[in-house]
C-alpha cells in the first residue's frame, strides 16, 4: 500500500482492519486474549467502579455538610464511607492505570504482539470481576463499616466482614497475576534493539508497579485469610481477649497497603513522564534518574509501613526507624518532580488537554508529597494522625495524582485506542472544573485536620461547620467536572473525527502503528535503534519507515515544514 | 484535522486557574472560620504543643518554598516556551549530573534535619517526667470513664493545672484513641493492654461547669478543650467527644471531693443516666440501641435466656454489671459490662431514677 | 542514531506454517516461550512464599512473646510423623526431578512413571497428615474445636495461649496441605497429558512448571518441620 | 550418564542424574542431622538457645540445595536467581521489621505493652502512692495570687444548666 502525504485540513482515511473490528460480537470480546481488548474491558469496568465510588463520596460529603444528621444516620454513614474506601482502593485505583492503559499499551510500546501469558491476562480480568461482585455482595449483605482497613478487634468481633475480606482476597489475585504478566512481558518480549535504556518511562513505571504487585499483594492475601480465620475459627492472633495483638494486624495490613499506595502512584508518574516529553517536545530531563527513582521507590516502599502506626502502640524504637526511612523514600519522588519541571525547560509546550492534566498533576502532587513530609515527622504525626489532614494528604496524592494522571493518559492515548479525537474545549472545561473543585474540597480539609477534626467522624463540633460546608461545595464542583470529562469521551466516540497514527508527534513505538492499531499491533517486528524521546531522530522516522528501506511509510500529517 | 486550538488563550486560562487556587488556599488558611479557628494548629494549651508547633511550622515554611518554586517554574516555562507551530524543533538540553546530584544530596540532608527535629521532640513526649498525677481512663464503645486516684470516677476529664498528668488507658472492647487537639497528644487505647500518654496543661480553663457535668450533645460543647476518639470504633464513634477542663489546684481539690460523694437520689440517678447510659438508652420511650427506661421498672421483661423476668432490683443490677447474662429480646447483646466503671451508689441512684420514669 | 523501525501495511499477510504447533503466535521462538514460562512460575513461587511468610511472622512474633506456652503446646506434636513426612516429600522431590530429567532425554514413559510415583508419595504425605489430624481431633483439638481432653492433650487446657499456637499449627499445615493437594492434581494432569504423548524433549514447559511448583511445596515443608516439630 | 542423543529443544541444560542423586542423599542426611541436633539440644538444656538458629540454618541449607540443583537455578538464566534471592530478602524484611516493633515495646522503661493480667500489682502500688501523689500535687506553687496571674475566675457557682 503506498503512502499518501496528508495535507493538514484534509480528513484522515479510516483504517479498515483493526483490533476493534477484527472479530465481531460480544462472545468475541468476552473470550478475547488480545491485550488491547482486555485493556478496553478493564477501562470500562474501572470507570464503572470509579462512578460507584464517586457517588458514595458525594453522599459522604453531603452528610458532612452540616453538624448532626443531614441526610443519613450514623450507621449508614459508616457503611457509606467504608464502601467508598473499599471500592476506590481495591476496585478502582489499583487496577486503574496498569490494567487499562498498561494492558493496552505495554505490548505495543515494546514492539511485541501480546503480553507473555494472554490467557492468564483474561483470567485475571475475570478474577477481578469475581472480586468486584463479592465486594458488592459484601456491601449489600453485611454491614461492613470498618473502613477499608478492617482493623482487628472491631472487624473480627462486632461486624460481618467475611464477604468483604473474601472479595479483597480474590481481587488481590487479579492484581498479582497482572503484575506477574507484566514483569515477564517486559523482561522477555521486548523488540530487538529495545534495551533497558530505550524503554519508555511509562513502562518503567509499570515495571516497578508490577514488581510491587507481585511482592506485596500476597501479604494482603494471607492477612485477609487470617482475618477470616480469626472470625470463623477464633484463631486469636489479632483478638486481644484471646492473647493476640491488634497492632500485629496493623503490621500485616500496612506491609501490603503502603507498597499498594506506590502501586497507585508509580503508573501515574509513568504517564506524566510521557506527557511531559511529548507536549514539551523535549527529551526527558534525567531519563536514568527517573527510571532509577521508580525502582528505588519500589524497593524502599517495603521498609516504611510503620509510619501509619506511630500512635498505635508501636514501640518507640520501631517508630524512629520507620520515620527515618520514610524520609528517605521522599527523596526519589522529589527527583522525579524536578526532572519533569526540567523537561519543560527550553521545550515547545503545547497546552492540549493531556498537558493541562500533567500541569494539574504537578501542582496537586507537589502539595500531596510535601504534606507527606509533614506527616512523616514523629511528633507532628502524633497531632495529625487519623485527622482530616491525613484524608487531605492521601486525596491530594491519590486523586490529585493518580486520577488526574489517569485522565491525562486517557486523553493522550484516546486517539490511539479509538482512532477518534476528543473535543478540545470540552476537555479543557472539564479539567478546569476538576481543578477548582478539587482544591476547594481537599485543601479545606488540611485546615480541618490540623485543627483537630478526627477522621471518619459522622458528627463534629460546630466550630468546623463552615469548613465542612466549603469542602462539600467543592465536592459538587469536582463531581460536575468529572461528569463533563466523561461526557467529553462519550461525545468523541460518537462524533470525534478520525486521526492519523501520530496526532501528537509522540516518538514512542505506539505512535508508529495505526490508530486504532491492528489486531497484531505491528506487521513486522520493529527494530528499535534510538532513545524513546529522541525528537531529532524521530523526524526522520516520520518520513522514512525506519526499516531503512523506506518501503512503506505511515500516512502522516505533513509537518508543514516550509 | 483537529481544530487549531488557541495555545495562547489556554495558557492564560491555566495560569489564571493556578493563581485562583492559590488565592483560595491562602484565604482558607488565614480567614477565621466559625468561632475562632484560624491558621493551622489550634491554640497551644500544653507544654508539648509548643514543640510540635515549632516543627510543624518549620516543615510548613519549607513546603511553601518548594511549592512556590515548582509552581513558579511551571508557570514561567508555560509562558516562555509556548509552542509556536507544530513543527517547532527544540534545542537539545544536556542532562547535567551535577543538577541531579544536587537534588539528591540537598533534599536528603534537609529531610534528615527534619527527621532529627521530629524524633527528638517525640522522645520528649514519650518519656514521662517524675511526680506525675496518674488518671486511669477506660474507653468503651462510645464513652470514656476516668478514674481518679481517690477512687472517684467521672465521665469528662478534669486535670489539675500546671501539673504533669499521665493517662493510664485501656479499652473495654475495641480500639479507641485518646486525642486532645489543644494538647497535641494522641495515643491509641488498646483492649487488654495499658498505653500511656502524658501532658502538662499550665492554664486553667476559664469557665468550669458542675463536676460530673456531661450533658453533652456534641453541638452544645463549650469550646474548652475537647477530647476526641480518633480510632474508628463503631456506630457512634463520633459520639465519644468529651469535655476536658483544667482546674487550678483548690478547685480541683474541691471537685475531687465532690466527685466521690454519690447522691443516691433520683436526681443523682438522672445525672448518672446522662453521663453513662444516654448514648444507648432513652428515658422518654424513644427506641435506641438499648431498651428505653420509660415504664421499665416493675414491668415483666422477656429476656433470653430465661423467658420472662420481673424488672426488679437485682435484674437491673445484673443487667448493669453483667449485661450478657440476660439480654432483652429484640436488642443486640452490645452493652459493655460496667463492673468497675460504676459505683454501687450510682446503681442505687439509677434505680431511684427509673422509679420516677412511668 | 539510525531510525526506529516499523512497518505498517494494513494488508493481512498469511500465517507461515513452518513453526511448530505448540509455539503460541505471540512468541518469536520456543526458547522465548520456555524462558517466559519459567520466569512466570518463579514469580508465582515468590507470591506463594510471601503468602506463607505471613504465617511464619505470626509464628515468630507469638513464640517471642509467649515462649513457655509455645514449648508446652508444641511438645505434644509427634516428631515421628513429621520426620516421615519430611522424608516422603524429599523423595517425591527427587522423583519429580528424575521425571524432568527423563523427559529432557525424551523418555516419555519413564517420565510418566516418575510422575505417578511423585503423586503417590504426595498421597502418602496427605495420609500421614490425616492420621495426625485424626489423633488431634480425638483429643478435642481441631480448626474450630478447642476442648482438649484425653491424657495427651488435656493439660493444654490450662496453658495460657495454647489455643493460639495449636490453631497457628493447623492454619500452617492446613494451607500447606492444600498446596500439596493442588500440586498432586497438577502432576496428575501433566502425567495424563504425557501419556497422550503431548510432551517431548522439545516441548515440556508444563512438566517443568509443575516440577518447580512441587519443589516449592517441599521447601515450605522443609521450613515447617523443624520450626513446628523440633525446636520446642 | 544419560544415554544417546538428546536433541536439545532449546539450550535447556540437563542436570546429570548423578548430581541429582547426590543432592537427594545430601538432603536426607541433612534431615537426619536436624533431628539429631534437636535431640541433642533436648538432652543439654543449657544450649537451648541454639535451637532456633541451628534449625533455621539447616533448613536454609536444605532449601538452597533444592533450589540450586533440583530447581536448576545453578544452570538457569541469572534473572531467576535474582527472583529467588529477592523472595528470601522480602520475607526477611517483613520478619525483621515486624519483630523490631514487637520485641522492643518495653525499651523505654515506660510500662508500655504490659497486659492487664501482669499489671494488677501496678494498681496496688498506685493506691499505696496515693497520699504521696496528692502531696506532690499540693506542692505545686499555686497560691490565690497565682489565680489572678493565670487569669482564672473564682469558682463559678452559677453552674451552667
Amino acid at each position: 500500500m503506498s503512502v499518501t502525504m496528508i495535507e493538514p485540513g484534509q480528513t484522515m482515511p479510516a483504517i479498515e482492519h483493526h483490533y476493534l473490528n477484527a472479530e465481531k460480537g460480544i462472545k468475541s470480546w468476552l473470550t478475547t486474549v488480545d491485550h488491547k481488548r482486555i485493556g478496553i474491558m478493564y477501562l470500562i469496568s474501572v470507570v464503572l467502579f470509579f462512578a460507584v465510588g464517586g457517588l458514595l463520596a458525594v453522599f459522604v460529603r453531603l452528610e458532612l455538610l452540616t453538624p448532626g444528621r443531614t441526610i443519613m444516620d450514623a450507621a449508614m454513614y459508616n457503611r457509606v464511607f467504608s464502601a467508598h474506601g473499599i471500592v476506590m482502593v481495591f476496585l478502582f485505583i489499583i487496577p486503574s492505570i496498569p490494567a487499562s492503559l498498561g494492558n493496552f499499551l505495554l505490548p505495543i510500546m515494546i514492539g511485541a504482539k501480546d503480553v507473555a501469558f494472554p490467557r492468564l491476562n483474561l483470567a485475571s480480568f475475570y478474577i477481578y470481576w469475581a472480586g468486584g461482585i463479592l465486594g458488592i455482595i459484601g456491601m449489600l449483605s453485611g454491614a461492613v463499616d470498618t473502613g477499608w482497613t478492617f482493623y482487628a478487634p472491631y472487624s473480627t468481633t462486632t461486624t460481618t466482614v467475611v464477604w468483604m475480606t473474601l472479595a479483597v482476597f480474590v481481587a488481590g489475585f487479579s492484581s498479582i497475576l497482572t503484575g506477574l504478566n507484566f514483569v515477564v512481558t517486559i523482561h522477555k518480549m521486548r523488540a530487538p534493539g529495545m534495551t533497558w535504556t530505550r524503554l519508555p518511562l511509562f513502562l518503567w513505571g509499570i515495571y516497578a508497579t508490577a514488581i510491587i504487585q507481585v511482592l506485596a499483594t500476597p501479604v494482603i492475601g494471607i492477612t485477609m485469610l487470617l482475618l477470616m480465620m480469626e472470625k470463623l475459627i477464633g484463631i486469636g492472633i489479632f483478638d486481644p481477649k484471646l492473647g493476640g495483638d491488634p497492632v500485629l494486624y496493623q503490621h500485616f495490613f500496612w506491609f501490603y497497603s503502603h507498597p499498594a499506595v506506590y502501586i497507585m502512584i508509580l503508573p501515574a508518574m509513568g504517564v506524566i513522564s510521557e506527557l511531559m516529553a511529548t507536549f514539551s517536545r523535549q527529551k526527558i530531563f534525567g531519563y536514568k534518574a527517573i527510571a532509577l527513582s521508580s525502582m528505588a521507590i519500589a524497593l524502599v516502599s517495603f521498609l516504611v509501613w510503620g509510619h501509619h502506626m506511630f500512635v498505635a502502640g508501636q514501640s518507640e524504637v520501631a517508630a524512629i526507624i520507620f520515620s527515618a526511612i520514610t524520609y528517605l523514600v521522599g527523596v526519589p519522588t522529589g527527583i522525579k518532580v524536578i526532572s519533569w519541571v526540567g523537561t519543560m525547560y527550553k521545550g515547545s509546550i503545547s497546552l492540549r488537554a493531556p498537558m493541562i492534566y500533567a500541569q494539574m498533576f504537578l501542582f496537586l502532587f507537589t502539595i500531596g508529597g510535601l504534606t507527606g513530609i509533614m506527616l512523616g515527622s514523629l511528633n507532628v504525626d502524633v497531632h495529625l494522625h487519623d485527622t482530616y489532614y491525613v484524608v487531605a494528604h492521601f486525596h491530594y496524592v491519590m486523586m490529585g495524582g493518580t486520577v488526574i494522571a489517569f485522565l491525562g493518559g486517557l486523553h493522550y492515548w484516546w486517539p490511539k485506542m479509538t482512532g477518534k479525537m476528543y473535543n478540545e474545549s470540552l476537555a479543557k472545561w472539564a479539567a478546569g472544573l476538576i481543578f477548582i473543585g478539587f482544591n476547594v474540597t481537599f485543601f479545606t480539609q488540611f485546615i480541618l485536620g490540623s485543627q483537630g477534626m478526627p477522621r471518619r467522624y459522622y458528627d463534629y463540633v460546630p466550630e468546623y461547620a463552615s469548613l465542612h460546608a466549603f469542602s462539600t461545595y467543592g465536592s459538587w464542583i469536582l463531581g460536575l467536572g468529572l461528569l463533563v470529562a466523561f461526557i467529553c469521551f462519550i461525545h468523541s466516540l460518537i462524533k470525534g473525527e478520525q486521526v492519523g497514527a501520530d496526532p501528537w508527534g509522540g516518538t514512542t513505538l505506539e505512535w508508529l502503528t495505526t490508530s486504532p492499531p491492528d489486531a497484531h499491533n505491528f506487521k513486522r517486528v520493529p527494530l528499535v535503534t534510538r532513545n524513546p524521546y529522541d525528537y531529532d531522530a524521530a523526524y526522520d522516522d516520520l518520513l522514512g519507515d525506519g526499516m531503512g528501506d523506506g518501503a512503506s511509510r505511515t500516512p502522516v500529517v505533513s509537518p508543514s515544514r516550509s | 484535522m483537529t481544530p487549531k486550538h488557541n495555545n495562547n488563550r489556554t495558557m492564560i486560562g491555566v495560569l489564571a486557574a493556578g493563581i485562583l487556587a492559590i488565592i483560595y488556599m491562602i484565604y482558607v488558611m488565614v480567614a477565621p472560620q466559625g468561632g475562632h479557628i484560624q491558621g493551622w494548629t489550634p491554640r497551644a494549651s500544653s507544654t508539648l504543643a509548643e514543640g510540635t508547633d515549632w516543627v510543624f511550622n518549620f516543615i510548613n515554611y519549607w513546603n511553601y518554598l518548594f511549592f512556590i518554586g515548582v509552581v513558579a517554574a511551571m508557570g514561567y516555562f508555560i509562558y516562555k516556551y509556548q509552542r509556536k507551530s507544530d513543527s517547532d524543533r527544540t534545542e537539545k538540553v544536556k542532562d547535567s549530573i551535577a543538577f541531579e546530584m544536587f537534588w539528591v544530596i540537598f533534599p536528603t540532608l534537609l529531610v534528615m534535619v527534619v527527621f532529627v527535629l521530629g524524633a527528638r521532640d517525640y522522645m520528649g513526649q514519650r518519656v514521662t517526667p517524675k511526680n506525675v498525677y496518674e488518671i486511669q481512663a477506660t474507653a468503651f464503645q462510645w464513652g470514656w470513664t476516668f478514674t481518679y486516684p481517690n477512687g472517684g470516677t467521672s465521665d469528662s476529664l478534669v486535670v489539675p493545672a500546671n501539673q504533669p498528668v499521665r493517662m493510664v488507658m485501656t479499652s473495654n472492647d475495641v480500639l479507641h484513641s485518646f486525642y486532645i487537639p489543644d494538647f497535641r497528644v494522641k495515643q491509641d487505647v488498646i483492649p487488654n493492654r495499658f498505653t500511656y500518654v502524658w501532658f502538662n496543661a499550665p492554664k486553667p480553663t476559664l469557665k468550669y461547669n458542675r463536676p460530673n457535668d456531661s450533658t453533652l450533645t456534641v453541638s452544645s460543647l463549650d469550646r474548652k478543650h475537647i477530647l476526641h476518639c480518633t480510632e474508628y470504633c463503631g456506630t457512634s464513634h463520633s459520639g465519644m467527644d468529651r469535655n476536658v477542663q483544667v482546674m487550678a489546684y483548690n478547685d480541683f481539690e474541691t471537685w475531687l471531693e465532690e466527685l466521690t460523694k454519690v447522691d443516691e437520689s433520683a436526681e443523682g440517678g438522672k445525672k448518672v443516666f446522662e453521663s453513662k447510659c444516654q448514648s444507648c438508652h432513652s428515658a422518654d420511650g424513644t427506641p435506641g440501641i438499648g431498651p428505653t427506661w420509660k415504664g421499665l421498672w416493675g414491668s415483666n421483661r422477656s429476656v433470653s435466656p430465661g423467658g420472662a423476668v420481673p424488672a426488679d432490683e437485682n435484674y437491673i443490677r445484673e443487667s448493669i454489671l453483667n449485661p450478657g447474662a440476660k439480654v432483652a429480646n429484640g436488642f443486640p447483646n452490645a452493652m459493655t459490662n460496667f463492673t468497675g466503671l460504676i459505683k454501687d451508689g450510682e446503681i442505687k441512684a439509677i434505680i431511684e431514677y427509673m422509679k420516677t420514669l412511668k | 542514531m539510525s531510525t526506529t523501525a516499523t512497518a505498517i501495511d494494513t494488508g493481512h499477510h498469511d500465517h507461515d506454517h513452518d513453526h511448530p504447533e505448540y509455539l503460541q503466535h505471540h512468541f518469536v521462538s520456543a526458547d522465548q516461550q520456555f524462558d517466559s514460562a519459567k520466569m512466570g512460575i518463579w514469580l508465582f513461587l515468590v507470591t506463594e512464599v510471601l503468602l506463607f511468610s505471613g504465617i511464619f511472622v505470626a509464628y515468630a512474633v507469638f513464640r517471642n512473646w509467649y515462649p513457655e506456652s509455645f514449648h508446652e503446646t508444641f511438645s505434644t506434636l509427634n516428631i515421628v510423623y513429621g520426620f516421615v513426612n519430611t522424608c516422603v516429600l524429599l523423595t517425591s522431590s527427587y522423583t519429580m526431578v528424575m521425571a524432568i530429567n527423563s523427559i529432557q532425554n525424551n523418555q516419555v514413559d519413564k517420565m510418566v512413571n516418575y510422575l505417578f510415583t511423585t503423586v503417590a508419595l504426595g498421597a502418602v504425605f496427605m495420609l500421614v497428615k490425616t492420621v495426625e489430624y485424626k489423633e488431634k481431633y480425638d483429643g478435642g483439638i481441631f480448626f474450630w474445636l478447642w476442648e482438649p481432653h484425653g491424657h495427651h492433650y488435656e493439660h493444654l487446657a490450662n496453658v495460657a495461649y495454647a489455643s493460639i499456637f495449636m490453631k497457628l499449627y493447623f492454619v500452617a499445615t492446613g494451607i500447606h496441605g492444600l498446596h500439596v493437594l493442588i500440586g498432586m492434581l497438577l502432576l496428575l494432569w501433566v502425567a495424563w497429558k504425557g501419556k497422550e504423548g503431548r510432551w517431548s524433549s522439545d516441548y515440556y514447559n508444563y512438566v517443568e512448571v509443575s516440577g518447580l511448583y512441587w519443589h516449592l511445596v517441599d521447601i515450605i515443608w522443609i521450613f515447617l518441620f523443624p520450626l513446628l516439630y523440633l525446636t520446642s | 550418564m544419560a544415554h544417546g542423543h538428546s536433541h536439545e529443544g532449546g539450550g535447556h541444560h540437563i542436570v546429570p542424574q548423578s548430581v541429582l542423586r547426590n543432592t537427594f542423599l545430601a538432603l536426607l542426611v541433612l534431615t537426619l542431622i536436624t533431628v539429631g541436633t534437636s535431640m541433642f539440644l533436648h538432652a543439654v538444656p543449657s544450649l537451648g538457645f541454639l535451637g532456633i538458629p541451628l534449625a533455621i540454618l539447616l533448613a536454609t541449607g536444605k532449601a538452597s540445595l533444592v533450589v540450586m540443583y533440583f530447581m536448576g537455578i545453578k544452570y538457569d538464566k541469572p534473572i531467576n536467581g535474582v527472583i529467588a534471592v529477592g523472595m528470601v530478602l522480602f520475607v526477611v524484611i517483613f520478619m525483621v521489621f515486624t519483630m523490631m516493633d514487637t520485641t522492643t515495646r518495653k525499651a523505654f522503661g515506660d510500662r508500655f505493652g504490659t497486659t492487664t493480667m501482669e499489671d494488677a500489682e501496678h494498681w496496688k502500688e498506685l493506691k499505696a502512692r496515693e497520699k504521696e501523689i496528692l502531696e506532690g500535687a499540693k506542692k505545686v506553687p499555686l497560691t490565690p495570687a497565682d489565680y489572678q496571674r493565670l487569669g482564672a475566675v473564682p469558682a463559678d457557682t452559677t453552674a451552667k444548666q
